[in-house]
């Protein structure tokens, strides 16, 4: 059995998971429409490439990735595209976004799709097909996969396939381990393959024994002997990347670096199984399991389309009337969602119809009294108190300086206050007004280049200009010179009076010879355009007249 | 007396001579202070702090010419900031300084007659467009300085704030649910 | 060897010039709003008024001597501000932006009253070279250490809910009260 | 919109400062049985004090009162100055300290939280600056008085400074075990005859070391109820050991022992009470043992050579200035960056 590391802090918050495991995974119904974001990743928003009016197939992709960190989104369902506008979203903002509105036609109609030659198609086509497919991070990150499973040139030894889901109430990935183990560990060699890793490792908090046996099981029966299935101990966050790099294989990766260049690659389990559908059988991302629990009358696990509102969705789990509130992912990272009409994104993991009895509303906050118990379970081994007092008084250099991007938000440190201060938020606060310092910050060093550049390139036309009329001075004087030399009694007023003779006769030459406009070939309203225009010139001219007749300025 | 008067002579001919020698050991050229001035300023170019340009008001300030609370678009912060650089006191905003949000200008196409004097008004060059031919102004590198509105014969350019969209939505300092009785 | 660790811990703890003696208020009150500044004014006046005791001692025994006793503060002065201003000079060169960060106060050391009133102290307690420089030594650590420590303390209370009347230098008056009041447990500790 | 966590661990800060208040019980209980009931006087005193000065400040500053008055920090700066204080000090002596310590050391750095120093040691060391001669006047327990002050005579005292008929104030008082010590030893007296003096029990003064052990007592409950880490007791009670150890071995006759300075005085209860205040002491663990050992030297120092009997007030003073030092210079590494990543 491999020795497992342990890392500071993390907490027990009680669970709440036997709720929704009692059931197996439901099929959601089709509902009555998709609202569909065309960002629900990490990097650019997807182009739509469908039009209002247009009927879709299931898997058609109606949103194109746009550059390097991006990817594609498809119709969840057959069904005509009724609006590409902006709309509510599942965000901590309430702001709404660019989303594709479709109706479903009930037909369920798939789009022709094949599944690819896994053994011997370049892993650049399946990183492209994985792009195209819309495959991103399904642990609450939806980092694009395809990104992810470019090693970049460094040598990766352990691939850790992540089922920790160490959060309350969420039980998606424990279902999904117990129902589908194999097609999960298919993905998982997959991911292998692409990341040349030498060895997988499968990490699930020992609070879900079946997934565990159903993994262990399947490891041995489909024989994947670089695999082993670890049961760590259950505390919050093990379920975080780095904190479930640390446990199973010790490397501690810190903020900023990436945990390729420590030789280690982590994927939720849920991704697993997504890669396994969309390159062994060519299904884009369409749907997810979704935990529907808290102020419910039966909580499950449901298998439901992306876009699906949410309204329809917690309606099948019998939502009870006094919510209050919706939270998308669970207790401790979850976001309030602004109002029920949101679709179901590629990062909802699990939905809590939360009320005033299940999460109380937070006591008023008293002051810090530096008590340290946050930091003392603060799994990435920050000094939370500092953190809070240098962001409650915008000193945000300081935080940076007390690593506050180390931060992961996994909100221990809150849990755990005696005071109630919501240090989270604090820290999203701080992070959020430095990323605004810097985009500030790199639009004024763009302003002052553009700003010396335009510096310089009018002091080189003045130069130009001066030198060209240097130049035409000197050949006017060479010329003069010559004329001098051939008539040398004409006195100097003699040569500038012929130069002005000869001006003239040029200046008259080319007013014969200017012909008007081009407004030859000219449509009628082309015409009856520029007529309004030059009304328009007539009356500003006259105008401005007018205004220098009386002396009232030009304008207000 | 005399020998207090001998005293005091060759004790500053002592100093004045070791001064002067270290004068010109430490002989330092150039102020680096203006470019660490001019990296705080927010580079609108605007102008409103009476210098046509943040370079020349970097310039102003280092040498002392001018106060560090004349530039509205760097905010309050700004002014902090050059006061912690400067070492002085913090100087709030005179009347009528105070900063307004960010906005960024734009064109009404219907009336742009293409007279090109706000692209020569333009100090960082984000209008496109030729003599005659339609302007616009490229929001990204617009610095919401306002020098084009003056100039413009038509009066076709208006200033639209930046609104709050999903990208540049910020968290808000998390008020402490209601510790401050009212006052 | 004795005498002088305890000529040292003296000045250093138990009569520290700023918090027993009550000299060196303005800079004190001044630079320590951030903690490098502190630091840096700590050096510049330890460096000033090392040199300073040692040179006002040899003034005092080699070119005064008891009739001239009455240059004694003139020419303290005079090689104390030559002194400052060799340092100015030389942070100038060496770290321009200490140099901007401590700005008014680093030729203020001339007229930190610490910086007179060590070599005057010395005169009076009719220290020898050796002492004269430890005590000059000693007071201007203290001077350092106590700066360092308030400019820390009022580094965090930038960030404290202080009532409006008491933020900046009330409450760093108020801080400097109360650590002066701590700094009397050392009282009695050297004669 | 509201951010996670949307869960809370049931706790707060008026529950922690609840159960410190608790482990002080077994050190009044033996305080009450040794010295009598005077010192119950002046805690509820120190207490009603404490909170009527901290709603009037919270009433200038237009915060609401209540949730600050419930946090029982107030409460707990009023028993730790009453504890450190002569039982028998006149009522205004104990007013004045105590808000002074809420009022000047607290709120106006902020209220809760905010505040360098350690309230009720500002407040001791203000008594014992301005009222040096009170200062000395401790109550003589009853084993050795062999007078029975009664609760009605002792408030008599306290409120307006009557003695019931025959007694005089030198009779039921006199200065502290460590007091005695040090005035005996500067007379030339040797520890040996000093020790043989009635005052002294085994360990150091004889009711002082039993109320001593209670403070002890009630700290190993906040130790194993994780209200407080090791770091501070363990290496201010090291240091002190250390320290009075080096000089005992050096010159048995002039230095006392080790345990007697454990025991004597405001040493225990400072280690377990008055340094773990989680607002003026480090909150590194590095942060924290320096802070500790700083400390117990410094009373060391204060105990043997300076001119105040016990030196725990004062050096938790001197160490709490350089508390936002050492938390600056001790910051622990962060995760991912402890170099090697194993």
């Amino acid at each position: 059995m491999r020795k497992l590391f342990s890392f500071h802090g993390g907490v027990h918050p009680p669970t709440h998971k036997d709720e929704s495991t009692r059931s197996p995974i439901a099929q959601a119904p089709l509902p009555s429409k998709l609202v569909i974001p065309l960002s629900q990743h990490v990097g650019n928003r997807a182009v739509p490439i469908v039009q209002v009016g247009e009927r879709v197939l299931k898997g058609q992709q109606i949103g194109r990735p746009e550059g390097k960190l991006s990817s594609a989104v498809h119709a969840s369902t057959s069904g005509t595209v009724t609006a590409i506008d902006m709309q509510l979203v599942a965000h901590h903002s309430g702001l709404p976004d660019l989303c594709v509105t479709i109706i479903p036609d009930g037909k369920d109609e798939w789009i022709t799709h094949a599944g690819m030659d896994l053994k011997n198609t370049p892993h650049s086509e399946l990183r492209k097909q994985l792009r195209n497919a819309g495959v991103v991070g399904l642990g609450g990150a939806v980092f694009p996969s395809d990104q992810k499973t470019d090693a970049h040139h460094h040598q990766i030894k352990t691939l850790v396939i992540n089922g920790a889901e160490c959060e309350p109430y969420i039980t998606c990935d424990d279902l999904l381990m117990r129902e589908r183990a194999a097609d999960i560990l298919h993905g998982a060699e997959i991911l292998r393959e692409l990341l040349h890793a030498e060895e997988v490792l499968i990490g699930i908090e020992d609070n879900k024994p079946e997934a565990v046996a159903a993994m262990q099981f399947a490891v041995e029966q489909d024989k994947h002997d670089k695999m082993e299935v670890l049961s760590i101990p259950t505390m919050y966050p093990s379920g975080g990347a780095k904190q479930l790099i640390r446990i199973l294989t010790g490397i501690e990766v810190a903020a900023g670096v990436r945990s390729t260049e420590m030789g280690v690659q982590c994927f939720n389990v849920a991704t697993a199984y997504c890669v396994w559908r969309a390159l062994a059988h060519g299904e884009p991302l369409l749907s997810r399991i979704v935990t529907v629990t808290g102020n419910v009358t039966d909580a499950q696990n449901f298998d439901v389309l992306i876009g699906t509102p949410l309204d329809e969705l917690v309606a099948l789990a019998g939502s009870k009337p006094d919510t209050d509130r919706h939270i998308m992912g669970g207790p401790m990272m979850g976001v309030d969602l602004p109002a029920g009409t949101v679709g179901i994104t590629k990062a909802t993991n699990c939905i809590i119809e939360s009320s005033p009895k299940l999460f109380p509303p937070q006591a008023p906050a008293l002051p810090c009294i530096r008590c340290t118990r946050c930091a003392d379970v603060c799994p990435a081994e920050l000094q939370p108190q500092d953190l809070y007092w240098f962001a409650k008084s915008n000193n945000f250099g300081k935080t940076q300086e007390f690593h506050l991007f180390d931060c992961i938000e996994c909100g221990a440190c809150a849990y755990v206050c005696p005071s109630n201060i919501p240090l989270v938020q604090y820290y999203r606060y701080a992070k959020s007004e430095i990323h605004e310092r810097e985009r500030d910050k790199k639009a004024a060093d763009l302003a002052r280049e553009r700003h010396e550049y335009r510096q310089l390139r009018i002091e080189r036309d003045k130069q130009e200009k001066a030198e060209k009329l240097a130049q035409k001075e000197r050949e006017a004087a060479a010329k003069a010179a010559q004329a001098a030399a051939a008539a040398p009694v004409a006195t100097q007023n003699d040569a500038q009076q012929k130069l002005i003779e000869e001006a003239i006769a040029r200046a008259q030459t080319q007013a014969a010879v200017a012909h008007p406009q081009n407004t030859e070939a000219l449509t009628p309203e082309q015409s009856a355009e520029i007529a309004a225009i030059e009304a328009r010139r007539a009356k500003i001219r006259e105008m401005a007249t007018d205004a220098g007749a009386d002396d009232e300025p030009h304008k207000q | 007396m005399i020998s207090a008067l001998w005293v005091m002579i060759g004790i500053s001919l002592l100093l004045g001579a070791v001064l002067g020698y270290s004068s010109i050991k430490f002989k330092v050229e150039g102020n680096p202070l203006v470019e660490k001035i001019d990296a705080v300023l927010p580079q609108t170019q605007c102008g409103q702090c009476g210098y046509p340009g943040c370079k020349p008001y970097a310039e102003a300030i280092a040498k002392g010419e001018t106060s560090i609370n004349k530039c509205p678009p760097g905010g309050e912060e700004g002014i902090q900031k050059l006061a912690d650089l400067l070492g002085v006191e913090f100087q709030p905003f005179g009347e009528g300084a105070a900063p307004k949000g960010k906005a960024v200008a734009f064109i009404d196409e219907q009336t742009c007659i293409g007279c090109t004097l706000c692209i020569q008004a333009c100090p960082v060059d984000a209008i496109v467009g030729a003599a005659k031919q339609m302007h616009t102004i490229i929001a990204s590198e617009c610095t919401g300085c306002e020098l084009c509105l003056p100039p413009c014969p038509v009066d076709c350019i208006t200033m639209q704030a930046i609104g709050e969209n999903i990208t540049n939505w910020k968290w808000r300092h998390p008020v402490i649910i209601p510790i401050k009785a009212a006052a | 060897m004795s005498e002088y660790l305890l000529i040292l811990v003296g000045t250093v703890f138990v009569n520290n010039i700023v918090m027993v003696k009550i000299l060196g208020l303005c800079p004190f009150m001044g630079v320590s709003k951030k903690l490098e500044a502190a630091i840096g004014m700590g050096a510049a006046t330890t460096f000033v008024l090392t040199l300073g005791s040692g040179a006002s001692y040899l003034i005092q025994h080699y070119l005064l001597g008891p009739e001239l006793a009455y240059l004694t503060t003139l020419s303290f002065i005079v090689v104390i501000a030559g002194i400052v201003q060799f340092t100015e000079m030389a942070i100038k060169k060496t770290s321009p932006d200490m140099y901007q960060t401590l700005g008014i106060y680093l030729p203020l050391i001339t007229t930190n009253c610490a910086v007179l009133g060590i070599p005057l102290l010395n005169v009076q307690a009719k220290h020898d070279f050796m002492q004269s420089l430890l005590f000059g030594f000693g007071g201007a650590v203290g001077f350092t250490l106590v700066m360092v420590l308030f400019a820390g303390i009022r580094e965090r209370l930038e960030g404290a809910d202080i009532p409006s009347i008491f933020k900046g230098t009330a409450i760093a008056m108020v801080t400097a009260g109360l650590m002066s009041l701590s700094f009397m447990g050392f009282s009695g500790l050297v004669k | 919109m509201l951010s996670s966590p949307f869960i809370a661990q049931p706790s707060s800060v008026s529950q922690i400062m609840l159960r410190v208040l608790l482990a002080l019980i077994p050190g009044i209980a033996l305080y009450v049985w040794y010295f009598g009931p005077a010192i119950l006087v002046s805690i509820t005193l120190a207490s009603i004090t404490a909170l009527a000065t901290e709603a009037a400040m919270l009433k200038l500053r237009n915060r609401p009162i209540k949730p600050f008055i419930s946090d029982n920090t107030a409460l707990l700066t009023a028993w730790l100055l009453a504890l450190s204080i002569p039982p028998l000090a006149p009522w205004w002596m104990v007013v004045v300290g105590t808000a002074f310590a809420i009022a000047v050391s607290k709120h106006l750095y902020g209220g809760l939280g905010s505040n360098p120093f350690n309230p009720a040691m500002i407040g001791y060391a203000v008594l014992i600056i301005s009222f040096p001669v009170h200062m000395t006047h401790w109550l003589t327990p009853h084993a050795l008085s062999g007078v029975e002050l009664t609760f009605i005579d002792q408030l008599n005292y306290i409120f307006n400074g009557v003695l019931p008929n025959n007694l005089t104030l030198d009779a039921i008082t006199m200065a502290t075990a460590l007091d005695t010590m040090k005035t005996q030893l500067h007379l030339g007296l040797s520890v040996n005859d000093i020790r043989d003096m009635p005052i002294y029990g085994r360990l150091a003064g004889k009711g002082s070391e039993m109320v001593a052990i209670g403070f002890a007592i009630g700290g190993l409950y906040l130790l194993f109820t994780r209200i407080i880490t090791w770091h501070l007791p363990v290496a201010y009670l090291a240091a002190l050991f250390a320290t009075s150890g080096i000089f005992h071995l050096v010159d048995p006759q002039h230095y006392v022992t080790p345990l007697f300075h454990w025991f004597s005085g405001a040493a225990m209860i400072g280690a377990f009470f008055i340094l773990t205040d989680p607002v003026t002491s480090p909150t590194t663990a590095k942060g924290k043992i320096i802070f500790a050992v700083g400390a117990g030297i410094l009373t060391y120092l204060i105990r043997a050579f300076g001119g105040f009997p016990d030196g725990m007030a004062f050096a938790t003073l001197l160490m709490n200035i350089c508390v936002p030092l050492i938390d600056t210079y001790t910051q622990p590494k962060v995760f991912g960056k402890k170099g090697g990543g194993k």
